[in-house]
């Protein structure tokens, strides 16, 4: 810790991380959700379970609401006073926003969240103490706890079911937050075969496990700083911008068609996660 | 109107009185020490099984993330900000009827403080990592997040925590020479004789000894205002609807002040009655303490109100919902029982018959610092039970007995600090009561004739 | 050429005042005002004036205790920080100042009081061991007066205490 | 010879070629920690086995009959996660949560490990040998049409393998049996087109009308219908379809419609027949003898028979006019009753007036060895094997992919008729109701540690045959695949023709080597072809296109009047087919368990939908506990109210209450199979799932329903979450 490197580089350390002057170099993982291709099927969030070896709380513990679903179904009515859902449910699939101005990461204590330098954010599950601020602050509440010691006291991957549990996760003991990571293992493995070849992720070339599964195709995920990356191209045309936290569509009058919204972005918590609005046939 | 304090109390006679509550306890002594320490024992119990368990079995779950552990925590900081109020404030506005009583407020503050610090590593799901927040050099130069405000928690209770154990130990050498000189033998001669420093009152010791607590008393205050406005912003600098309000710290440190100086009154009443005190603890100061508290009830209530109406007010309708929920949902019994203890109570304190009726203030500087609980739990709870996200809302998760049983037990943990230091420190400041007398006596003296020339 | 210690105590402040006022008119010879030293059950100003002004250099204490313990936190954070990458959070700078002034702020307190205390034990000779010439009559509601002089000066000082109505006159056989 | 057969160097040494044991050889599993076994190391392994790093295996999905192609990640020989085999037409590399949940039925902690033997009311473990030479000595025992094998749907070698042994024994008695198929939509189906099953083609659909066809959800082939509904939501020309979904209760596929239409229960041929009508008056040709038929259904009797109002049939029909084609579907709302036929027809009826046979009904292709196409189940041959049984007529029953115990109605009394056969064989993976009350419980390898061809009865793109191959070692030695025991059983009746092949896999390879020609080989050498195969898990068959014929029996065509109301009886029972547990054979698998029902959030139990306006009459709010009693018996449980039902209806879901099975499934939920009245399809005599008339009363206490939804419901609290648009606003083309 020398004070001269803090004296000798103080303007960069000055400079709030990302913003436009310093954007992110290679890689700014983001996602968009297409909500009128989502059929909520729950695919993704099985895959999850798979994939990062979440625990299966069980009815009384899923009732004092510890489930552990990193990306969970959201299902809403809008039939405001109609007899009848008339027009079907809106179904939303919820996971960490990945937020460029994450409330979670400031307010923890020892630092066990963090923003990575290709834009995630981090969850150090060692490092983490169980003060449970994060959670505290996170508007969209997608942080799970370990309220109990599942993979020992609680014995929920039972012989041989523990056989599963993927090598590259860890399995979470007890008193750690946790949340999605956007198949972080598989990003890095994706990078790291990359950097062997000396060029960068291609699109397509990694994928989460709940795009990976989704039937019909709702979930893009990719590099935003690609220029040939679906995800970035949605982006653009839905013309939402990662460190604003108003749009085009909300402001200009004809962008009002565009489809493309972040959630609860007048918290200025710039999620990385777009999501497409859903249609409805007015003909009918 | 009659005196604060007799001016020809014999000095001797004030040694003696004070000394007196020293010696060997009565049985009534022990019988509540047992109590409290049965009271410790159930909050070790349930910390042990939910240590062992883990966070659930204390129902808070992934909507209620905090409980009454960061509740009670916020409680047992205010109440030990009065101690500071009335031994520095009022030691710096040479109001001298403070000096009886600012021994044992002091010695709350303190105990408070370490109350307080425990609920911290109560709350943590991992309490043997506790560690990681404190900043201490290591080989991969990991080191707390000193964005959180958390860690200015951290700092800042550590920070009073040591500030005011000294200014109590420091204020309290020239009694520890007294102590030393009058008692003879055993282990509190060897004690008093080691925290006396060898202190005889010489002219250079009283020199230094005076600017000394003088500059500590003027750290002190904005440390105080400091430590409250910090955990404030635990809540203030989040985004969560209920938390995220610009007037929170002036409020928290006002609720701080509040509940501490309910608890003064109530742990005088106590004293006077244990100690015999009726000489030192007089009821005009006991009149001059509540009505600073109920100066201070008011302005708890302004403020309070003017969260409510800046919420009301204002443009966030997420915050507005929040407001109405707590007022009218689930939590709504707590809440009005927080407005009638923290606001319509105290009204009571504005009548002369009842400043000075003791019993009766007993009773109600208790259910003041009730409400100050529930004010603590109120801004908790409903915000995440009806927080931003309507999908995540949880109006049916009450906290386990285990908190409760934690919750309970942190009161015998202080009673039993509180009542270790009553038998082992003179809990009235001896030489500043001769002070008080002294002066008090000079100026009687000097009373210019009724036959004045002029 | 030894020296020789006196205490007298005294029931009544003024009379110690004048006892002191006294002390300092009739030059005795073998005797220096400044090896005078009050003990007093309560803190006295008015007294101690008769004693001449001595200085208190506690406050010294305290601007380098506060100033370094301010300086202290602020590097320790901001270098802590600028050299822990890993710890980037999302739309702030690596070295946020709001936060940073607020530890500032807690460890100017801290240094401050701690030094102040050290700099009141340093000044106040504290802890000491009691000089024989001590009554616990100092501490009830008696003032002291502790003189040291040559074998010449001891009646001198006699004649003065015991004008002055002192209870008790205590002596010490000097080396 | 079990033994032998499975003596692991050999397996290896055969299965080398084949790859997907080779990931194993590294790693013996559970063997090597019994130390049975010993560790090949690393060293000999293929060289694409890398420690740590996945190796990707394509096998078949056996969660459900669609046959989707999985593709399993393998690492340190163990199979980790499925995922979509992307050469597969059936799922194209996508999956759904069920066929997810595969794993947890292969490592399953309730799997049977060895044979048992009824002793009493306990099973005691036995050796294969024995159990063989038990079940060869049984059939022996008693005349050939006394022996039974009951199973659920069967196709490939496996199928072949049954057939021979049946013949071998002399018995025709098989019996296939589908709790929940669409066996009358087949037998419409039939009529109608020629075939059971078109092909359905949403993506060339500019509307779909679907008559409770929960396509996304539980509907014969979910993940591949998902994702033609994706290209049907938004075609490459940026068009986007309209999803209009008629049924009494809300399916998944119904909250996601445009416009989702509560019809009163049984009256969807009577609303096709009014769509019909109203096309006609609004200028759409239609042959006389269908107008004929039509022409009473006038729009305003339709609506007041179907309660669906008369502006939305009218807005539908100009739908349907304007933009062609479309797709009608009918589902297993519309078949689920006494004149489910009379449905179905109507509605193949509309389909063919509106011109979309052969536009967005196509004929499938046929598969080229018949021997091996699908057998599909119906509920029909239950009800003849329990009427046998009844009768004595069974003295030696096989019980094969079925849980006939769990998913019988009380009413067929086959608990009762079951005790009547002296000897009950349970081919089974867990202690299921029917293996319980099985004399002898053989334990079957899990899907993901067999070998097996599966050809599913669904044709996505022209016809495949689907390889089912081992992704890891057996967990538990004491486990055989049912080929194999075939094999094993068939060896005892045909020795010369089967001894030849050591193991079910030998006979597999050959049959398959054999016939390279037909199944795309032809000029590939037996180990490539045979390796293609494996490493690609689906075979294209060349099979000549079925023409789909389009003449719907329009004439004689009656839908009867809507139900008459019964006053006791004044609810319909509407069983819901739940997308995860199915008819309950998936129940004691967790992930299903935990992973929350789509329109409800329940999880972990079993409930009763209701609709508000129902609720409020019979004095219930959310969370009561109820008794739902039919005719032929109650159940009890928690009640959810919500909008997506019609008032006349409640829906319990199937696949709860399981008594047996294991930890997950038992006691969780109420079994609603039980309480389903005896009625049954008129021309098909199927039961008829949707015929069950109940009464619903309060049973007392109250309870906090566990659901991931919270206390604002389904509500948005003004807050901007999940936001919807109106279609005309956007033009999707411009998106990428």
């Amino acid at each position: 810790m020398s004070i001269t490197n803090l004296l000798e580089n103080w303007s960069d350390f000055r400079q709030q991380h990302p913003s436009d002057d310093r954007p992110h170099r290679e890689y700014k993982w983001a996602m968009s959700i297409d909500l009128d291709s989502c059929t909520g099927c729950n695919a993704c969030s099985v895959a999850c379970y798979a994939e990062n070896n979440l625990p299966v709380v069980g009815k009384v513990k899923f009732s004092h609401g510890h489930s552990h679903h990193w990306i969970r179904i959201e299902r809403y009515w809008d039939n405001d006073g109609r007899e009848f859902a008339d027009q079907g449910a809106q179904f939303l699939p919820m996971l960490c926003q990945h937020c460029e101005s994450a409330p979670c990461e400031t307010v923890c204590p020892v630092g066990a969240t963090n923003h990575t330098a290709d834009g995630l954010n981090s969850q150090v599950y060692n490092r983490c103490v169980g003060s449970r601020y994060c959670n505290a602050n996170c508007p969209y509440k997608v942080r799970y706890f370990n309220w109990y010691d599942y993979p020992t006291t609680d014995n929920v991957w039972p012989e041989p079911m523990n056989q599963q549990l993927n090598p590259d996760v860890t399995v979470r003991g007890k008193g750690v937050m946790e949340k999605c990571t956007f198949c972080v293992q598989r990003l890095t493995v994706a990078k790291s075969n990359a950097r062997t070849e000396g060029r960068l992720v291609l699109d397509g070339e990694v994928q989460t496990a709940c795009q990976q599964v989704c039937p019909t195709g709702a979930i893009t995920f990719g590099n935003l700083v690609d220029p040939l990356a679906k995800v970035g191209k949605q982006w653009m045309t839905q013309q939402v911008e990662l460190n604003k936290d108003k749009q085009a569509k909300n402001e200009a009058e004809e962008a009002a068609k565009l489809r493309g919204y972040r959630i609860l972005e007048e918290l200025r918590t710039y999620p990385s996660v777009m999501y497409l609005e859903q249609l409805r046939e007015s003909a009918i | 109107m009659e005196k604060d304090i007799r001016e020809d109390i014999a000095w001797a006679q004030i040694n003696k009185d004070v000394l007196k509550s020293l010696e060997s306890p009565r049985r009534l002594y022990w019988v509540i020490l047992l109590i409290a320490l049965a009271m410790i024992s159930v909050a070790v119990g349930c910390e042990i099984y939910q240590y062992t368990t883990g966070m659930g079995v204390s129902n808070k779950n992934n909507s209620h993330v905090w409980s009454l552990y960061i509740a009670t925590f916020i409680f047992w900081i205010g109440m030990s900000h009065s101690g500071t109020l009335l031994s520095a404030i009022l030691h710096l506005m040479h109001a001298d009827w403070r000096k009886p009583i600012y021994r044992f407020a002091e010695a709350m503050t303190t105990f408070s403080l370490m109350t307080a610090g425990l609920f911290v590593m109560v709350h943590l799901g991992r309490l043997w990592q506790v560690y990681y927040v404190m900043p201490y050099p290591n080989e991969r130069w990991v080191w707390p997040n000193f964005q959180s405000p958390l860690v200015w928690d951290m700092f800042a209770i550590a920070t009073y925590l040591s500030s005011s154990v000294l200014f109590l130990y420091v204020g309290m050498i020239p009694d520890l020479a007294i102590c030393r000189d009058n008692i003879h033998a055993g282990w509190r001669k060897k004690l008093y004789t080691v925290m006396s420093l060898g202190w005889e009152g010489t002219d250079r010791q009283w020199r230094n000894f005076r600017v000394t607590y003088l500059t500590i008393a003027c750290f002190l205050i904005p440390l105080a205002v400091s430590v409250h406005s910090i955990v404030a912003s635990d809540f203030a600098m989040s985004n969560m609807p209920g938390w995220h309000v610009t007037s929170f710290p002036p409020y928290f440190v006002a609720g701080a002040l509040y509940s501490g100086c309910a608890a003064i009154i109530t742990l005088f009443i106590i004293l006077r009655y244990v100690f015999r005190f009726e000489e030192y603890m007089t009821l005009p100061i006991m009149k001059k303490l509540v009505r600073l508290t109920f100066a201070i009830a008011m302005v708890w209530t302004y403020l309070n109100l003017i969260e409510f109406a800046s919420v009301w007010y204002g443009h966030d309708q997420t915050a507005k919902d929040q407001l109405i929920f707590k007022a009218t949902g689930p939590y709504a019994p707590f809440f009005w029982a927080m407005i009638f203890f923290g606001s319509i109570l105290p009204l009571m304190l504005a009548f002369k018959r009842f400043q000075t009726h003791l019993p009766i203030l007993f009773v109600v500087s208790i259910l003041l610092n009730v409400g100050m609980w529930l004010e603590r739990w109120m801004i908790i709870s409903p915000s995440f039970a009806h927080g931003h996200y309507p999908w995540t809302w949880d109006h049916d998760q009450w906290p386990s007995l285990v908190q409760w049983g934690i919750v309970f037990g942190s009161f015998g943990w202080f009673t039993l600090l509180f009542m270790v230091f009553c038998k082992v420190f003179p809990s009235v400041s001896m030489y500043e009561v001769k002070e008080m007398v002294y002066h008090r006596s000079l100026a009687l003296k000097h009373k210019p004739a009724v036959k004045g020339d002029y | 050429m030894s020296k020789r210690h006196l205490l007298a105590l005294f029931n009544d402040f003024d009379e110690a005042v004048a006892a002191i006022a006294e002390l300092r008119g009739a030059n005795i010879k073998g005797f220096d005002m400044d090896d005078m030293i009050l003990k007093s059950p309560i803190e006295h100003p008015e007294v101690e004036k008769v004693l001449g002004d001595k200085p208190v250099n506690v406050q010294w204490f305290t601007l380098i205790g506060a100033c370094t313990g301010a300086l202290l936190a602020f590097f320790l954070v901001s270098g802590a920080q600028a050299n822990f990458f890993s710890q980037i959070k999302g739309g702030k700078p690596i070295v946020p100042l709001p936060p940073n002034f607020v530890l500032t702020y807690e460890m100017f307190i801290l240094g401050g009081v701690f030094i102040t205390i050290l700099g009141f034990l340093i000044c106040a000779g504290l802890p000491a061991k009691r000089s024989s010439l001590y009554s616990v009559k100092v501490s009830e509601d008696q003032i002291g007066i502790l003189v040291k002089g040559d074998e010449s000066a001891v009646a001198a000082f006699k004649t003065i205490f015991t004008k002055h109505k002192a209870l008790e006159i205590q002596e010490e056989a000097g080396k | 010879m079990i033994e032998n057969s499975f003596n692991r160097r050999d397996f290896l040494k055969v299965l080398g070629w084949g790859g997907a044991t080779v990931a194993l050889s590294g790693c013996g599993n559970t063997s090597v920690e019994d130390g049975k076994e010993f560790v090949t190391s690393y060293v000999q392994t293929a060289d694409y086995i890398i420690p740590s790093i996945g190796t990707y295996f394509n096998s078949t999905c056996a969660q459900c009959d669609a046959g989707c192609g999985i593709m399993g990640r393998v690492r340190e020989g163990r199979v980790l996660k499925l995922e979509g085999n992307p050469k597969s037409s059936i799922n194209n590399g996508k999956m759904c949560g069920l066929g997810q949940a595969g794993v947890q039925a292969h490592y399953n902690p309730d799997r049977i490990r060895e044979p048992l033997l009824r002793n009493g009311n306990k099973g005691e473990a036995i050796t294969w040998e024995k159990a063989l030479a038990l079940i060869n000595e049984k059939v022996g025992g008693v005349k050939a049409e006394n022996v039974a094998f009951l199973t659920g749907g069967v196709s490939g070698h496996v199928k072949v393998l049954l057939k021979n042994y049946l013949d071998a024994l002399g018995s025709g008695h098989h019996y296939v049996y589908e709790a929940v198929a669409p066996s009358i939509v087949r037998a419409a189906n039939k009529k109608a087109y020629g075939v059971e099953m078109p092909r359905l083609r949403l993506d060339k659909a500019k509307v779909i009308l679907s008559f409770g066809a929960d396509f996304l959800g539980a509907w014969i082939s979910p993940v591949h219908f998902s994702q033609q509904y994706a290209h049907f939501r938004k075609a490459d020309n940026g068009e986007r379809g309209v999803l209009v979904q008629v049924e009494s209760k809300m399916t998944l596929t119904g909250a996601n419609a445009d416009r989702w239409l509560a019809i009163r229960p049984g009256t969807e041929g009577i609303f096709a027949l009014g769509l019909i009508n109203a096309l006609a008056a609004a200028g759409l040709s239609v042959s006389g003898d269908v107008a004929a038929v039509v022409k009473e259904y006038t729009t305003d009797r339709v609506s007041k028979d179907t309660g669906v109002s008369t502006e939305h049939i009218g807005k539908l029909a100009a739908l349907l006019k304007e933009r062609s084609p479309s797709l009608i579907i009918a589902g297993s709302a519309a078949e689920g009753y006494a004149h489910g036929s009379q449905n179905a027809t109507a509605i193949a009826l509309l389909n063919q007036v509106l011109g979309n046979v052969g536009k967005t009904v196509e004929g499938s292709s046929s598969i080229p060895f018949p021997q091996m196409a699908p057998t599909t189940g119906n509920r029909l041959a239950l009800q003849t094997l329990n009427d046998n049984m009844a009768q004595d007529k069974v003295k030696v029953l096989f019980s094969y992919g079925a849980n006939p115990v769990f998913t019988a109605p009380v009413s067929m009394k086959l608990k009762e008729n079951l005790k009547k056969v002296p000897f009950k064989v349970a081919f089974a993976h867990y202690m299921d109701e029917t293996a319980v009350e099985a004399d002898l419980v053989l334990p079957l390898n899990s899907a993901l540690e067999d070998w097996g061809t599966v050809m599913p009865e669904y044709i996505a793109e022209g016809a495949q045959l689907n390889i089912r191959q081992p992704l890891m070692e057996k967990l538990h030695p004491g486990t055989l695949g049912m080929g194999d025991i075939l094999l094993a059983l068939l060896k005892q009746h045909r020795p010369d023709e089967y001894k030849g092949y050591e193991d079910f896999y030998s006979y597999l390879r050959n049959a398959m080597v054999s016939n390279k020609g037909a199944l795309g080989g032809a000029n590939a050498d037996d180990d490539t072809f045979w390796e293609a195969a494996l490493s690609h898990g689906v075979v294209k068959l060349v099979g000549a296109t079925v023409n789909i014929s389009s003449h719907v029996p329009a004439n004689g065509l009656v839908v009867p009047a809507p139900f008459v109301e019964d006053s006791t009886y004044p609810l319909h029972l509407i069983p819901a087919v739940s997308a995860s547990l199915r008819d309950g054979r998936n129940a004691n698998e967790p992930w299903l368990q935990e992973s929350p029902d789509p329109l409800t959030t329940i999880v972990w139990d079993s409930w009763v939908e209701m609709h508000p306006k129902t609720a409020a009459k019979l004095g219930i709010v959310e969370g009561d506990i109820v008794e739902v009693a039919s005719k032929s018996g109650a159940i009890k449980a928690q009640v959810y109210v919500f909008t997506g039902i019609h008032p006349d209806v409640v829906s319990v879901p199937l696949g709860y209450g399981h008594e047996a099975m294991g930890r997950y499934a038992k006691g969780v939920g109420v079994n609603a199979f039980k309480i389903l009245d005896p009625v049954f399809d008129k021309e098909t005599g199927e039961l008829a799932m949707h015929e069950t008339r109940v009464k619903v009363s309060k049973a007392g206490h109250r309870v906090i329903i566990v659901k991931d939804e919270g206390p604002a419901g389904g509500k948005q609290m003004g807050r901007k979450i999940a936001v919807r648009m109106s279609s005309d606003k956007v033009n999707l083309s411009k998106e990428v």
